[in-house]
């Protein structure tokens, strides 16, 4: 009987990190993934991800998982591709389909990591090809270069929503319309505001009501729900579009851990095994990591599985108490950071008007996906200055603090507490370097100039589309809402392999519109 | 629709251009991504059709749970396309319920 | 502990509704129309659901529809979904053909 | 109603299902408790669905003749729902002379009661199911035997003894059976007291423990056996399979998709945490017992593999029973894995024998007080 210390199910960041956390400690570590490619969601995710240093923060999803993956080999952690674990079964033995045969394991401990699958939302046509997954069309855009749709309607608007929209417009694919049942945004307001600044609508309160097409998406019909989700007659609305993706959650993978006899339970994060705050199930020695245990991100995916890596070699002996104790309580204080916030699990549904600093959160933020004129001023990050300053339209407490240690001239101060709002800290000059604009996830950072010539002010924006602009091009500036406001003329075009990607475009406009503009489209490229 | 190149992951690696049979008509795909693709790329959506309702179905979740990509490959049915690596002279064929025949009903 | 144990107790009568017929389970066909008429049958759980209509028993073994089923059924009674216990998960994770499933006497 | 009927039933399986639809259809009122939270939670949904009277111990043939004359072609009709039932034969393989011998022994002890089957070559065994591996040298062949759907049968019966009135509720343990005066009358579960005319105890395995909180004893133990099932197929074959060795049993269903029983060896050592666990090796010994008599079905993909316990009785032959020593008690447990096929006619049975008519076959070869020791 094949035999291992630990048996980890699943490559993915809870997985790869409980396999490098417990290899570290000695223990004989295999990791079975059915996939053909281990990192599971992360190299889907080609965001740079949010959190702090230690969270791995700015840096794109893929680029973690390559660097996971490094680690577990240096380590020596056999990573098995392609093999189905069929079933986990008494005495922790697991059955796995690997080529054309099934073979038996067993683990002196076993860490389930399989992760999440998308939920579903039923409507007339839903069945219809070109209705998928919001992770279906990540995993085709970014792991097998195929654009899942030329037009797309977006169903959800949490972060899975916001961030593949995002990822559908670099695709090159057009985003109609983000739609979502609820009253309000669910995700991030810069990953929002990504979106509407290319111009794309959300309708919020909205949901669909059939898909058009015989043999293929050819079209949708939304219409709008009153407070108890009953449709608003007359508030249909057509869009041709030829592909419908829906973002509408995700539910833990936790059949494995069913099968086993783990005790289970039905929680707002999905049907998961109860497990203590190391991630042991009622087994001993049966533990689960990552979205498998609830959903949330990679970020924290990754802590959880080092949690459980730590664990597992405690309970075999290869770990003092003490020794495994320092490391989780250290994990669990960076997981602490992570759910802390607006987005935090205990603010789920709940109404949020001010910031921890007391400051009313924009509404048009959740309703529109953009900020308001009107509520520019009461933020810190977004301030007059002179010469070229950064702008930081990062208006809600999240857990990120990048663009604090991206400016060398340290004009940026979020201070201790990550997810307090970024200050821009006057004492210091701004070179107009461009990092913070680069390094910050969300997007949200701008460099303004009001003195550039008299008349006229810069603005330095993120820019990740192709083609990318060049020097001299004239087009126009687009405001929050994705609104062609002005011409614009392309002042400077910066990518430095520090930007990873992140091209920052410096584009001059009427003095007027520096508080407005924030996009750029160039003539005959349309983003809407 | 094929990435040509993506403002972020760059141009997809060099990969073998291989053929392959759809539904008697020779297509080409890259080797090792998955049938799936190979067919999106060439316009392909409808995989089956199924078996009460005769409704077509497609790609759905991409990642081989949901099995609504199911085809007939080589002669097998109910063959993920998802998930199941393009080879050279693979023969693929829309599945009408459970079989490569369309049912007479 | 479904909190529907009495068979006999009454959940009121089977309204029609505009979207009966749209496809819940989408391997089997099966019908929202359909698991409803299932509950006022007196199917009660999950694991009554699959073997009366077959929802969650095709290729993907439930992993698409069990959520959706489970919020009809739990609406149908008067519940939450969480009073309702899903289905019991079951080996193979995934469909194995036979001549593989077979193929497993080697010692290693 | 509240909590006295005229007859309690302990245990929803197909055996008290059935039982409680003839009660209800002949009047009576009857009360159904489960102890799980789901009807037919036990070996009832969980079998291969094999409707058959070839290879019965001959004081079971009775039972299984009668219902597949009588019963089993129209239970369809009778219950508003279709229970897939097939009456299209059964095809028991043989490979080697030994395994003809076996099972020519079989059919001439069923010819001698008078059932129909006969031993037929490999050719005949072709002509009837050409899939077989040409392997196959010849097999018993009973055309009147068949297959249903065990789970929609067991649903069945529910769906229309509820609809008759009948109360079944879930959830409910049974702790102990208690006189009042000399006369079986209380059930005490978890959390209630019921009280009925007679009590019908159709539990499998757990009625062991139940009936001897009135003193009586039924031996038997319990095995833990497992049934696979494939992905749809088109439609083959509609016989009932099982081999001289019974190496495995099953059918196509309606869906297409074949179902499969089988054994390891091991069904009476198997272990379980309480609830019918697979193990990680019957399913893979399951399919190569298949493969060998179907190699074109080697491609079918497995989508479920199951397991569920059988009530194993002593003499392998099931307890149908009034109790003297306890009046008002009535037995019907030990059905050792082959109760589904003849629940029809049991279920007929238990219900006359509560109302005091003439069981329509005689049941003195299933008394609950035949067990006595070899010398």
């Amino acid at each position: 009987m094949n035999r291992f210390d630990l048996i980890i199910i699943g490559a993915g960041p809870a997985g790869l990190s409980a396999a490098i956390s417990a290899a570290k400690n000695g223990l004989s570590v295999i990791v079975f993934d059915e996939n053909s490619k281990p990192g599971g969601q992360l190299f889907k995710q080609i965001h740079k991800f949010f959190g702090s240093k230690e969270h791995k923060a700015k840096i794109r999803g893929f680029r973690i998982g390559e660097e996971l993956l490094k680690e577990a080999e240096d380590l020596k952690v056999t990573v098995v591709l392609n093999a189905i674990v069929t079933g986990l079964y008494q005495d922790k033995e697991i059955t796995v389909k690997i080529g054309e045969e099934i073979c038996h394991y067993k683990g002196d401990a076993v860490i389930v990591a399989t992760g999440a699958t998308e939920n579903m939302v039923p409507f007339e046509g839903w069945t219809l090809p070109g209705v998928i997954g919001a992770g279906a069309s990540q995993t085709m855009m970014n792991l097998h270069h195929i654009k899942p749709g030329n037009r797309v309607l977006m169903l959800g608007t949490g972060n899975v929503g916001l961030v593949v929209s995002f990822q559908l417009l670099q695709a090159g694919c057009q985003v109609a319309a983000l739609v979502d049942a609820a009253p309000k945004i669910g995700g991030y307001g810069v990953h929002a505001a990504k979106v509407a600044r290319c111009g794309v609508p959300f309708y919020l309160s909205h949901t669909i009501l059939k898909a058009e097409g015989e043999d293929r998406v050819r079209g949708v019909v939304i219409g709008e729900v009153d407070s108890s989700f009953q449709l608003i007659p007359g508030t249909e609305k057509h869009f041709s579009v030829d592909t419908i993706c829906l973002a509408v959650g995700l539910s833990p993978m936790s059949q494995l851990l069913h099968m086993a006899g783990c005790k289970m339970q039905d929680t707002p994060l999905g049907y998961v095994p109860v497990i203590d705050e190391n991630g042991e199930t009622s087994i001993p020695g049966i533990y689960a990591a990552g979205d498998v245990s609830g959903i949330e991100e990679a970020s924290s995916a990754m802590i959880e599985g080092r949690i459980a890596g730590t664990k597992a070699a405690q309970y075999l002996g290869f770990l003092t108490e003490e020794r495994a104790k320092e490391t989780t309580a250290e994990l669990e204080l960076a997981l602490d950071r992570l759910r802390k916030g607006m987005f935090a699990p205990e603010n789920r549904g709940k109404k949020i008007a001010l910031t921890d600093e007391g400051i009313p959160v924009s509404e048009s933020l959740l309703t529109n996906g953009y900020l308001d004129e009107t509520d520019l001023d009461r933020f810190p990050g977004i301030a007059k200055g002179k010469g070229i300053h950064p702008v930081m339209e990062c208006t809600q407490n999240i857990p990120c603090n990048p663009c604090q240690e991206a400016c060398p001239r340290k004009c940026i101060k979020i201070g201790d507490t990550i997810t307090s709002l970024p200050v821009i800290d006057k004492e210091n000059i701004c070179s107009g370097c461009g990092m913070c604009v680069a390094s910050c996830s969300g997007q949200a950072i701008f460099l303004l100039n009001e003195d550039y010539e008299p008349g006229y002010a810069s603005v330095t924006l993120p820019y990740e589309f192709l083609p990318i602009p060049l020097k001299g091009d004239t087009g126009s500036a687009l405001d929050r809402s994705g609104k062609e406001v002005c011409q614009a003329e392309i002042i400077e075009v910066k990518t430095l392999k520090a930007f990873d990607h992140t091209t920052l475009l410096t584009m001059k406009i009427p003095l007027d519109m520096a508080m407005k503009a924030r996009f750029y489209k160039s003539r005959g490229d349309s983003h809407e | 629709m094929r990435i040509e190149e993506h403002p972020i992951l760059g141009k997809p690696e060099e990969r073998k251009v291989i053929s392959f049979i759809y539904d008697g008509t020779p297509l080409s795909g890259y080797e090792g991504e998955p049938i799936a693709m190979a067919l999106e790329a060439a316009g392909i959506m409808i995989h089956r059709y199924t078996r009460k309702y005769h409704k077509p179905r497609g790609v759905f979740c991409a990642i081989g749970r949901c099995t609504d990509c199911v085809m007939v490959v080589d002669g097998i049915p109910n063959v993920r396309t998802c998930i199941t690596p393009l080879k050279e002279g693979m023969v693929v064929q829309t599945q009408y319920g459970v079989s490569a025949q369309e049912e007479s009903t | 502990m479904n909190k529907r144990n009495d068979r006999f107790a009454d959940i009121g009568p089977l309204m029609p509704q505009p979207d009966d017929d749209m496809i819940i389970c989408r391997c089997e066909e099966v019908t929202k129309g359909e698991i409803r008429k299932a509950v006022h049958d007196g199917m009660f759980t999950l694991t009554e659901i699959r073997r009366y209509l077959r929802t969650g028993m095709g290729l993907c073994q439930g992993q698409t529809c069990s959520k959706l089923v489970k919020s009809i059924v739990a609406k149908e009674l008067g519940l939450t979904p969480g009073d309702i216990e899903p289905a019991v998960s079951r080996a193979p994770m995934r469909p194995v053909e036979m001549k593989i499933l077979g193929n497993d006497r080697k010692e290693v | 109603m509240g909590n006295c009927a005229d007859v309690i039933i302990i245990g929803s399986g197909i055996i008290g299902n059935a039982t409680a639809y003839y009660l209800a259809d002949k009047g009576c009122s009857v009360i159904v408790l489960e102890k799980s939270d789901h009807i037919g939670g036990g070996g009832s949904s969980r079998n291969g669905g094999g409707v058959r009277q070839s290879g019965r111990d001959r004081r079971e043939l009775p039972l299984a003749m009668y219902g597949a004359a009588n019963l089993w072609p129209t239970l369809s009709e009778e219950l508003g729902m279709d229970v897939e039932y097939y009456q299209k034969g059964n095809l028991r393989l043989g490979k080697t002379e030994d395994h003809l011998k076996i099972l020519k022994g079989l059919t001439d002890r069923a010819s001698a009661q008078g059932l129909g089957v006969t031993m037929i070559d490999q050719k005949e065994a072709r002509d009837i199911c050409p899939y077989l591996s040409d392997e196959v040298i010849g097999a018993s062949w009973c055309p009147t035997d068949g297959h249903a759907n065990p789970m929609l049968a067991t649903l069945a019966y529910y769906r229309k003894a509820r609809q008759l009135g009948v109360h079944f509720i879930t959830g409910e343990t049974v702790i102990e059976i208690k006189k009042y005066k000399g006369k079986a009358r209380q059930v005490i579960t978890d959390n209630n007291v019921y009280e009925g005319g007679t009590i019908i105890l159709a539990a499998g395995y757990e009625s062991r423990k139940i009936a001897a909180s009135v003193g009586v004893d039924i031996p038997m133990t319990q095995a833990l056996l497992e049934v696979l099932v494939t992905e749809a197929q088109p439609p083959m074959f509609y016989q009932m399979l099982g081999t001289a060795m019974a190496d495995f049993y099953g059918h196509q269903s309606t869906h297409g998709s074949f179902v499969f029983g089988g054994s390891s060896g091991f069904e009476d050592f198997n272990k379980s945490n309480g609830t019918p666990l697979t193990n990680s090796q019957t399913a893979s010994c399951i399919c190569r017992g298949i493969m060998k008599y179907f190699p074109c079905l080697s491609n079918a993909k497995i989508v479920r593999t199951w397991a569920g316990f059988i009530d194993v009785c002593a003499d392998h032959v099931p307890v149908i029973s009034h109790v003297e020593e306890v009046p008002g008690l009535i037995l019907a447990c030990a059905f050792t894995g082959h109760g589904f096929g003849i629940s029809p006619t049991v279920g007929t049975i238990l219900s006359q024998m509560a109302t005091g008519e003439e069981p329509v076959l005689s049941i003195k070869d299933f008394r609950y007080d035949r067990f006595h020791t070899k010398i």
